[in-house]
Protein backbone atom coordinates (compact mmCIF):
# COMPACT_ATOMS: atom_id res chain seq x y z
CA UNK A 1 0.00 0.00 0.00
CA UNK A 2 1.31 3.65 -1.22
CA UNK A 3 2.37 5.39 2.11
CA UNK A 4 0.96 8.91 2.19
CA UNK A 5 4.18 11.73 2.97
CA UNK A 6 4.31 15.05 3.18
CA UNK A 7 7.60 17.02 3.79
CA UNK A 8 7.72 20.76 4.69
CA UNK A 9 10.61 22.91 4.98
CA UNK A 10 8.93 26.19 6.29
CA UNK A 11 9.58 29.73 7.69
CA UNK A 12 6.29 29.46 9.40
CA UNK A 13 5.10 28.52 12.66
CA UNK A 14 4.41 24.54 12.66
CA UNK A 15 1.32 23.33 13.72
CA UNK A 16 1.13 19.76 15.01
CA UNK A 17 -2.40 19.66 14.06
CA UNK A 18 -2.04 19.83 10.33
CA UNK A 19 0.86 17.13 10.77
CA UNK A 20 -1.30 14.37 12.62
CA UNK A 21 -4.48 15.71 10.14
CA UNK A 22 -1.76 14.31 7.19
CA UNK A 23 -1.08 10.95 8.86
CA UNK A 24 -5.08 10.50 9.83
CA UNK A 25 -5.90 7.28 8.68
CA UNK A 26 -8.89 4.27 8.78
CA UNK A 27 -6.28 2.01 8.77
CA UNK A 28 -4.15 3.36 11.76
CA UNK A 29 -3.70 1.31 15.17
CA UNK A 30 -1.30 4.33 16.41
CA UNK A 31 0.39 7.82 15.76
CA UNK A 32 3.48 8.85 17.67
CA UNK A 33 4.53 12.51 16.78
CA UNK A 34 7.72 13.92 17.91
CA UNK A 35 7.85 17.44 18.70
CA UNK A 36 10.95 19.17 18.85
CA UNK A 37 11.07 22.27 20.71
CA UNK A 38 13.76 25.10 21.33
CA UNK A 39 15.37 24.71 25.17
CA UNK A 40 15.91 27.69 27.26
CA UNK A 41 19.37 26.83 28.04
CA UNK A 42 22.41 24.29 26.53
CA UNK A 43 24.94 22.98 29.35
CA UNK A 44 23.13 25.40 31.51
CA UNK A 45 23.96 28.81 29.58
CA UNK A 46 21.32 31.26 28.94
CA UNK A 47 19.72 30.55 25.13
CA UNK A 48 17.99 33.97 23.79
CA UNK A 49 16.74 32.40 20.36
CA UNK A 50 18.28 30.40 17.75
CA UNK A 51 18.09 30.59 14.00
CA UNK A 52 17.74 27.40 11.42
CA UNK A 53 18.92 27.70 7.93
CA UNK A 54 18.53 24.70 5.22
CA UNK A 55 19.99 23.77 2.06
CA UNK A 56 16.49 23.52 0.89
CA UNK A 57 16.64 21.38 -2.20
CA UNK A 58 18.95 18.56 -0.89
CA UNK A 59 17.26 18.90 2.82
CA UNK A 60 13.59 17.86 1.07
CA UNK A 61 15.87 15.01 -0.56
CA UNK A 62 17.18 13.65 2.41
CA UNK A 63 14.21 13.91 4.31
CA UNK A 64 12.49 11.99 1.17
CA UNK A 65 14.34 9.10 2.21
CA UNK A 66 14.35 8.57 5.25
CA UNK A 67 9.83 8.60 4.58
CA UNK A 68 10.19 5.93 1.81
CA UNK A 69 12.99 3.91 4.28
CA UNK A 70 10.23 4.21 7.02
CA UNK A 71 7.25 3.39 4.46
CA UNK A 72 9.42 0.25 3.46
CA UNK A 73 10.75 -0.95 6.87
CA UNK A 74 7.92 -0.35 9.23
CA UNK A 75 5.02 -0.75 6.56
CA UNK A 76 3.71 2.97 7.36
CA UNK A 77 0.52 4.36 6.14
CA UNK A 78 1.74 8.48 6.28
CA UNK A 79 4.70 10.33 7.37
CA UNK A 80 4.22 13.82 7.95
CA UNK A 81 7.93 16.07 8.38
CA UNK A 82 8.10 19.09 8.91
CA UNK A 83 11.02 21.27 9.31
CA UNK A 84 11.27 25.33 10.10
CA UNK A 85 14.09 27.67 9.35
CA UNK A 86 14.48 31.13 10.26
CA UNK A 87 14.86 32.71 13.90
CA UNK A 88 12.83 31.04 16.46
CA UNK A 89 11.95 31.87 20.02
CA UNK A 90 12.51 29.50 22.99
CA UNK A 91 9.13 26.88 23.28
CA UNK A 92 8.84 26.83 19.67
CA UNK A 93 8.87 24.18 17.56
CA UNK A 94 11.53 23.65 15.03
CA UNK A 95 10.66 19.89 14.00
CA UNK A 96 7.34 17.93 14.20
CA UNK A 97 7.17 14.28 12.44
CA UNK A 98 4.70 12.35 12.60
CA UNK A 99 4.10 8.48 11.99
CA UNK A 100 1.16 6.26 11.56
CA UNK A 101 1.27 2.22 11.61
CA UNK A 102 -0.88 -0.16 11.43
CA UNK A 103 0.26 -1.33 14.79
CA UNK A 104 1.62 1.18 17.70
CA UNK A 105 5.19 -0.63 18.20
CA UNK A 106 6.25 0.22 14.27
CA UNK A 107 5.21 3.77 14.94
CA UNK A 108 7.62 4.19 18.05
CA UNK A 109 10.39 2.97 15.98
CA UNK A 110 9.79 4.59 12.55
CA UNK A 111 9.48 8.07 14.60
CA UNK A 112 12.24 7.60 16.19
CA UNK A 113 14.33 6.58 13.25
CA UNK A 114 13.15 9.50 11.36
CA UNK A 115 14.66 12.24 13.98
CA UNK A 116 17.65 10.42 14.76
CA UNK A 117 18.66 10.37 11.10
CA UNK A 118 17.20 13.95 10.31
CA UNK A 119 19.61 14.87 12.61
CA UNK A 120 22.40 13.09 10.73
CA UNK A 121 21.73 13.15 7.76
CA UNK A 122 19.54 16.65 6.29
CA UNK A 123 21.59 19.65 5.86
CA UNK A 124 19.93 22.04 8.11
CA UNK A 125 22.37 24.10 10.90
CA UNK A 126 20.96 25.51 13.90
CA UNK A 127 22.68 28.49 15.43
CA UNK A 128 22.14 29.22 19.23
CA UNK A 129 22.18 32.67 20.38
CA UNK A 130 23.47 33.43 23.91
CA UNK A 131 23.47 37.37 25.31
CA UNK A 132 27.05 37.48 24.48
CA UNK A 133 27.64 35.99 21.33
CA UNK A 134 26.59 33.26 19.01
CA UNK A 135 27.57 29.82 18.22
CA UNK A 136 26.76 26.74 15.38
CA UNK A 137 25.57 24.25 16.64
CA UNK A 138 28.03 20.89 16.94
CA UNK A 139 30.06 22.49 13.78
CA UNK A 140 33.22 21.99 16.43
CA UNK A 141 34.69 18.38 18.00
CA UNK B 1 39.25 25.57 -13.89
CA UNK B 2 36.21 27.44 -12.19
CA UNK B 3 34.06 25.82 -10.20
CA UNK B 4 30.90 27.31 -7.89
CA UNK B 5 30.73 27.08 -3.80
CA UNK B 6 27.83 27.31 -1.89
CA UNK B 7 28.06 27.72 1.60
CA UNK B 8 26.02 26.87 4.70
CA UNK B 9 25.85 26.92 8.54
CA UNK B 10 29.52 27.64 9.69
CA UNK B 11 31.21 27.34 6.16
CA UNK B 12 29.48 30.32 5.11
CA UNK B 13 30.70 32.10 8.10
CA UNK B 14 34.30 31.01 7.34
CA UNK B 15 34.24 32.39 3.70
CA UNK B 16 32.43 34.96 4.36
CA UNK B 17 29.67 34.79 1.38
CA UNK B 18 26.86 32.01 0.48
CA UNK B 19 28.28 32.10 -2.54
CA UNK B 20 31.87 32.35 -4.59
CA UNK B 21 33.91 31.34 -7.78
CA UNK B 22 36.75 29.18 -7.23
CA UNK B 23 39.56 28.99 -9.55
CA UNK B 24 40.00 25.10 -8.99
CA UNK B 25 43.43 23.82 -9.18
CA UNK B 26 42.67 20.22 -8.63
CA UNK B 27 40.58 17.74 -9.92
CA UNK B 28 38.58 15.78 -7.20
CA UNK B 29 36.55 16.37 -3.78
CA UNK B 30 39.55 15.47 -2.28
CA UNK B 31 41.86 18.21 -3.62
CA UNK B 32 39.17 20.61 -3.13
CA UNK B 33 39.24 19.81 0.53
CA UNK B 34 43.02 20.24 0.73
CA UNK B 35 42.56 23.41 -1.44
CA UNK B 36 40.26 24.83 1.05
CA UNK B 37 41.92 23.83 4.08
CA UNK B 38 45.33 25.99 2.87
CA UNK B 39 43.44 28.89 2.28
CA UNK B 40 40.65 29.20 4.92
CA UNK B 41 42.43 26.88 7.61
CA UNK B 42 39.60 27.44 9.73
CA UNK B 43 38.04 24.59 8.31
CA UNK B 44 40.64 22.11 9.51
CA UNK B 45 39.01 23.11 12.84
CA UNK B 46 35.53 21.87 12.18
CA UNK B 47 34.04 18.21 13.53
CA UNK B 48 34.02 17.16 9.74
CA UNK B 49 32.86 18.87 6.11
CA UNK B 50 31.36 17.37 3.75
CA UNK B 51 30.07 18.19 0.03
CA UNK B 52 27.28 18.09 -2.17
CA UNK B 53 26.66 17.88 -5.79
CA UNK B 54 23.39 17.89 -7.76
CA UNK B 55 21.94 18.07 -4.24
CA UNK B 56 23.56 14.52 -3.12
CA UNK B 57 26.60 13.87 -0.80
CA UNK B 58 29.81 12.83 -2.54
CA UNK B 59 32.73 11.15 -1.75
CA UNK B 60 36.45 12.65 -1.85
CA UNK B 61 37.08 10.36 -5.22
CA UNK B 62 33.98 12.14 -6.78
CA UNK B 63 35.58 14.37 -9.98
CA UNK B 64 35.07 18.00 -10.40
CA UNK B 65 33.80 19.49 -13.90
CA UNK B 66 34.31 23.18 -14.99
CA UNK B 67 31.08 24.80 -13.25
CA UNK B 68 30.41 22.57 -11.30
CA UNK B 69 28.29 23.83 -8.34
CA UNK B 70 29.43 22.18 -4.84
CA UNK B 71 27.66 22.97 -1.28
CA UNK B 72 29.85 23.17 1.47
CA UNK B 73 27.75 21.22 4.09
CA UNK B 74 29.33 21.84 7.83
CA UNK B 75 28.12 19.45 10.54
CA UNK B 76 24.79 19.61 10.67
CA UNK B 77 21.96 20.21 13.23
CA UNK B 78 19.03 20.39 12.39
CA UNK B 79 15.78 19.04 14.07
CA UNK C 1 11.89 19.20 39.95
CA UNK C 2 8.26 18.33 39.89
CA UNK C 3 6.52 16.75 36.98
CA UNK C 4 3.29 18.22 35.98
CA UNK C 5 0.64 15.53 35.71
CA UNK C 6 -2.13 15.62 33.69
CA UNK C 7 -4.55 12.62 33.89
CA UNK C 8 -8.25 12.83 32.19
CA UNK C 9 -10.82 9.87 31.67
CA UNK C 10 -13.21 11.72 29.68
CA UNK C 11 -16.27 11.20 27.33
CA UNK C 12 -15.53 13.69 25.16
CA UNK C 13 -13.92 13.99 21.53
CA UNK C 14 -9.90 13.92 23.05
CA UNK C 15 -7.75 16.81 21.47
CA UNK C 16 -3.80 16.11 21.04
CA UNK C 17 -3.61 19.59 21.11
CA UNK C 18 -4.72 20.36 24.85
CA UNK C 19 -2.09 17.45 25.53
CA UNK C 20 0.39 19.05 23.95
CA UNK C 21 0.04 22.59 25.48
CA UNK C 22 0.44 20.76 29.09
CA UNK C 23 3.43 19.23 28.39
CA UNK C 24 4.83 22.49 26.77
CA UNK C 25 7.67 23.80 28.55
CA UNK C 26 10.86 26.37 28.54
CA UNK C 27 12.83 23.03 29.36
CA UNK C 28 11.82 20.73 27.11
CA UNK C 29 13.90 19.76 24.62
CA UNK C 30 11.62 16.76 22.98
CA UNK C 31 7.90 15.52 23.21
CA UNK C 32 6.68 12.57 21.55
CA UNK C 33 3.04 12.06 21.84
CA UNK C 34 1.00 8.60 21.27
CA UNK C 35 -2.29 8.88 19.59
CA UNK C 36 -4.26 5.51 19.93
CA UNK C 37 -7.30 5.66 17.52
CA UNK C 38 -9.77 3.16 16.42
CA UNK C 39 -8.95 0.78 13.34
CA UNK C 40 -11.65 0.09 11.06
CA UNK C 41 -10.81 -3.64 10.95
CA UNK C 42 -9.50 -6.52 13.67
CA UNK C 43 -8.16 -9.26 11.56
CA UNK C 44 -9.53 -8.64 8.17
CA UNK C 45 -13.40 -8.13 9.99
CA UNK C 46 -15.03 -4.46 9.48
CA UNK C 47 -15.75 -2.97 12.85
CA UNK C 48 -18.67 -0.74 12.74
CA UNK C 49 -17.69 1.38 15.77
CA UNK C 50 -16.27 0.68 19.60
CA UNK C 51 -17.63 1.31 23.24
CA UNK C 52 -15.17 1.56 26.14
CA UNK C 53 -16.04 1.87 29.80
CA UNK C 54 -13.75 2.35 32.47
CA UNK C 55 -14.13 1.41 36.40
CA UNK C 56 -12.74 5.56 36.79
CA UNK C 57 -11.74 5.55 40.10
CA UNK C 58 -8.84 2.80 39.53
CA UNK C 59 -8.18 3.83 36.34
CA UNK C 60 -6.69 7.63 37.16
CA UNK C 61 -5.41 5.78 39.67
CA UNK C 62 -3.33 3.49 38.07
CA UNK C 63 -2.83 5.68 35.34
CA UNK C 64 -1.33 8.34 37.92
CA UNK C 65 1.54 5.26 39.12
CA UNK C 66 1.84 5.26 35.33
CA UNK C 67 2.97 9.23 34.91
CA UNK C 68 4.88 9.13 38.69
CA UNK C 69 6.78 6.14 37.21
CA UNK C 70 7.90 7.67 34.25
CA UNK C 71 8.31 10.98 36.24
CA UNK C 72 10.81 9.37 38.47
CA UNK C 73 12.91 7.05 35.97
CA UNK C 74 13.47 9.39 32.72
CA UNK C 75 13.42 12.99 34.61
CA UNK C 76 10.04 13.65 32.64
CA UNK C 77 9.11 17.74 33.01
CA UNK C 78 5.24 17.05 32.52
CA UNK C 79 3.13 14.03 31.37
CA UNK C 80 -0.59 14.34 29.82
CA UNK C 81 -2.87 10.75 29.35
CA UNK C 82 -6.17 11.52 28.08
CA UNK C 83 -8.79 8.38 27.85
CA UNK C 84 -12.18 8.27 26.48
CA UNK C 85 -15.20 6.09 26.90
CA UNK C 86 -18.36 5.73 25.94
CA UNK C 87 -19.38 5.24 22.36
CA UNK C 88 -16.42 6.06 19.37
CA UNK C 89 -16.39 6.10 15.84
CA UNK C 90 -13.76 4.68 13.53
CA UNK C 91 -10.81 6.92 13.18
CA UNK C 92 -11.52 8.71 16.44
CA UNK C 93 -9.11 8.86 19.01
CA UNK C 94 -9.09 6.82 22.08
CA UNK C 95 -6.31 7.34 23.87
CA UNK C 96 -3.89 9.97 23.79
CA UNK C 97 -0.25 10.63 26.13
CA UNK C 98 2.03 13.25 25.68
CA UNK C 99 5.46 13.33 27.47
CA UNK C 100 7.89 16.23 27.33
CA UNK C 101 11.80 15.56 28.46
CA UNK C 102 15.05 17.59 28.18
CA UNK C 103 15.94 15.54 25.97
CA UNK C 104 14.25 13.76 23.17
CA UNK C 105 15.35 9.99 23.79
CA UNK C 106 13.77 10.30 27.03
CA UNK C 107 10.55 10.91 25.99
CA UNK C 108 10.38 7.77 23.68
CA UNK C 109 11.18 5.46 26.30
CA UNK C 110 8.35 7.07 28.63
CA UNK C 111 5.63 7.33 25.96
CA UNK C 112 5.87 3.85 24.77
CA UNK C 113 6.21 3.00 28.23
CA UNK C 114 3.12 4.32 29.22
CA UNK C 115 1.19 2.89 26.28
CA UNK C 116 2.24 -0.23 27.17
CA UNK C 117 1.40 -0.18 30.30
CA UNK C 118 -1.53 1.13 30.12
CA UNK C 119 -2.68 -1.51 28.16
CA UNK C 120 -1.61 -4.23 30.67
CA UNK C 121 -3.10 -2.68 34.19
CA UNK C 122 -5.23 -0.04 33.82
CA UNK C 123 -8.74 -0.88 34.05
CA UNK C 124 -10.87 0.23 30.61
CA UNK C 125 -12.68 -2.21 28.29
CA UNK C 126 -13.12 -2.09 24.69
CA UNK C 127 -15.64 -4.00 22.43
CA UNK C 128 -15.92 -4.04 19.58
CA UNK C 129 -18.88 -4.14 17.65
CA UNK C 130 -19.52 -5.54 13.99
CA UNK C 131 -22.04 -5.64 11.42
CA UNK C 132 -23.09 -9.33 12.88
CA UNK C 133 -22.40 -9.22 16.72
CA UNK C 134 -19.83 -7.60 19.86
CA UNK C 135 -16.86 -8.85 21.17
CA UNK C 136 -15.37 -7.65 24.57
CA UNK C 137 -11.37 -7.41 23.06
CA UNK C 138 -8.76 -9.79 25.01
CA UNK C 139 -11.44 -11.41 27.45
CA UNK C 140 -10.92 -14.95 26.11
CA UNK C 141 -7.66 -16.95 25.34
CA UNK D 1 -20.86 -12.83 55.13
CA UNK D 2 -22.78 -10.56 52.53
CA UNK D 3 -20.50 -8.70 49.93
CA UNK D 4 -20.56 -6.30 47.37
CA UNK D 5 -19.67 -6.73 43.86
CA UNK D 6 -19.01 -4.28 40.97
CA UNK D 7 -18.43 -6.08 37.33
CA UNK D 8 -16.96 -4.21 34.09
CA UNK D 9 -16.49 -5.24 30.53
CA UNK D 10 -17.40 -9.18 29.70
CA UNK D 11 -17.98 -9.98 33.50
CA UNK D 12 -20.87 -7.66 33.93
CA UNK D 13 -22.45 -9.43 30.74
CA UNK D 14 -21.89 -12.82 32.91
CA UNK D 15 -23.15 -11.81 35.94
CA UNK D 16 -25.99 -9.55 33.87
CA UNK D 17 -25.98 -6.98 36.22
CA UNK D 18 -23.23 -4.09 37.15
CA UNK D 19 -23.52 -4.92 40.82
CA UNK D 20 -24.97 -7.04 43.25
CA UNK D 21 -24.53 -8.37 46.73
CA UNK D 22 -23.40 -11.84 47.21
CA UNK D 23 -23.84 -14.14 49.92
CA UNK D 24 -20.33 -15.02 50.26
CA UNK D 25 -19.59 -18.81 52.18
CA UNK D 26 -15.49 -18.14 52.19
CA UNK D 27 -12.82 -15.76 53.24
CA UNK D 28 -10.51 -14.90 50.52
CA UNK D 29 -10.37 -13.69 47.21
CA UNK D 30 -8.87 -17.31 46.51
CA UNK D 31 -12.34 -18.53 47.97
CA UNK D 32 -14.26 -15.69 45.83
CA UNK D 33 -12.79 -17.05 42.78
CA UNK D 34 -13.70 -20.82 43.33
CA UNK D 35 -17.37 -19.30 44.43
CA UNK D 36 -17.71 -17.45 41.40
CA UNK D 37 -16.42 -20.25 39.03
CA UNK D 38 -18.78 -22.33 40.43
CA UNK D 39 -21.79 -20.36 40.16
CA UNK D 40 -20.58 -19.00 37.00
CA UNK D 41 -18.91 -21.39 35.16
CA UNK D 42 -18.43 -19.01 31.88
CA UNK D 43 -15.68 -17.68 34.46
CA UNK D 44 -13.47 -20.30 33.80
CA UNK D 45 -13.28 -19.49 30.00
CA UNK D 46 -11.49 -15.63 30.42
CA UNK D 47 -7.88 -15.48 29.99
CA UNK D 48 -7.75 -13.73 33.26
CA UNK D 49 -10.00 -12.62 36.39
CA UNK D 50 -8.13 -10.26 39.03
CA UNK D 51 -10.22 -8.81 41.75
CA UNK D 52 -10.02 -5.13 43.34
CA UNK D 53 -10.47 -3.63 46.75
CA UNK D 54 -10.19 0.04 47.62
CA UNK D 55 -9.84 0.57 43.88
CA UNK D 56 -5.87 -1.50 44.05
CA UNK D 57 -5.66 -4.84 42.39
CA UNK D 58 -5.76 -7.65 45.61
CA UNK D 59 -4.34 -11.16 45.01
CA UNK D 60 -5.69 -14.37 46.20
CA UNK D 61 -4.69 -14.38 49.57
CA UNK D 62 -6.31 -11.15 50.33
CA UNK D 63 -9.15 -11.66 53.27
CA UNK D 64 -12.58 -9.89 52.45
CA UNK D 65 -15.15 -8.92 55.03
CA UNK D 66 -18.36 -8.31 55.73
CA UNK D 67 -19.64 -5.30 53.06
CA UNK D 68 -16.22 -5.35 51.34
CA UNK D 69 -16.86 -3.95 47.95
CA UNK D 70 -14.85 -6.14 45.41
CA UNK D 71 -14.15 -5.06 41.77
CA UNK D 72 -14.62 -7.94 39.38
CA UNK D 73 -11.70 -7.07 36.51
CA UNK D 74 -11.70 -9.25 33.51
CA UNK D 75 -8.83 -8.64 30.77
CA UNK D 76 -8.29 -4.74 30.60
CA UNK D 77 -8.31 -3.54 26.89
CA UNK D 78 -7.86 -0.06 27.01
CA UNK D 79 -5.86 2.23 24.55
Amino acid sequence: MACKIDIQVVEEELSAAQCEAHVTDDGAGGTVVFIGTVRNQTQGKEVKRLEFEAYRPMAIKEMEKIAHHIAQVWDAIAISMHHRVGVLQIQEAAVIIAVSTPHRVAAFAACQYAIDTLKETVPIWKKEIFSDGEIWVAAHP
Amino acid sequence: MNIRLVAFGIAKDILRQREMTLDFSGQSIFDLRQQLFSSYPEFARLKTISFAVHDSYQDDAFLLTESDEVVLIPPVSGG
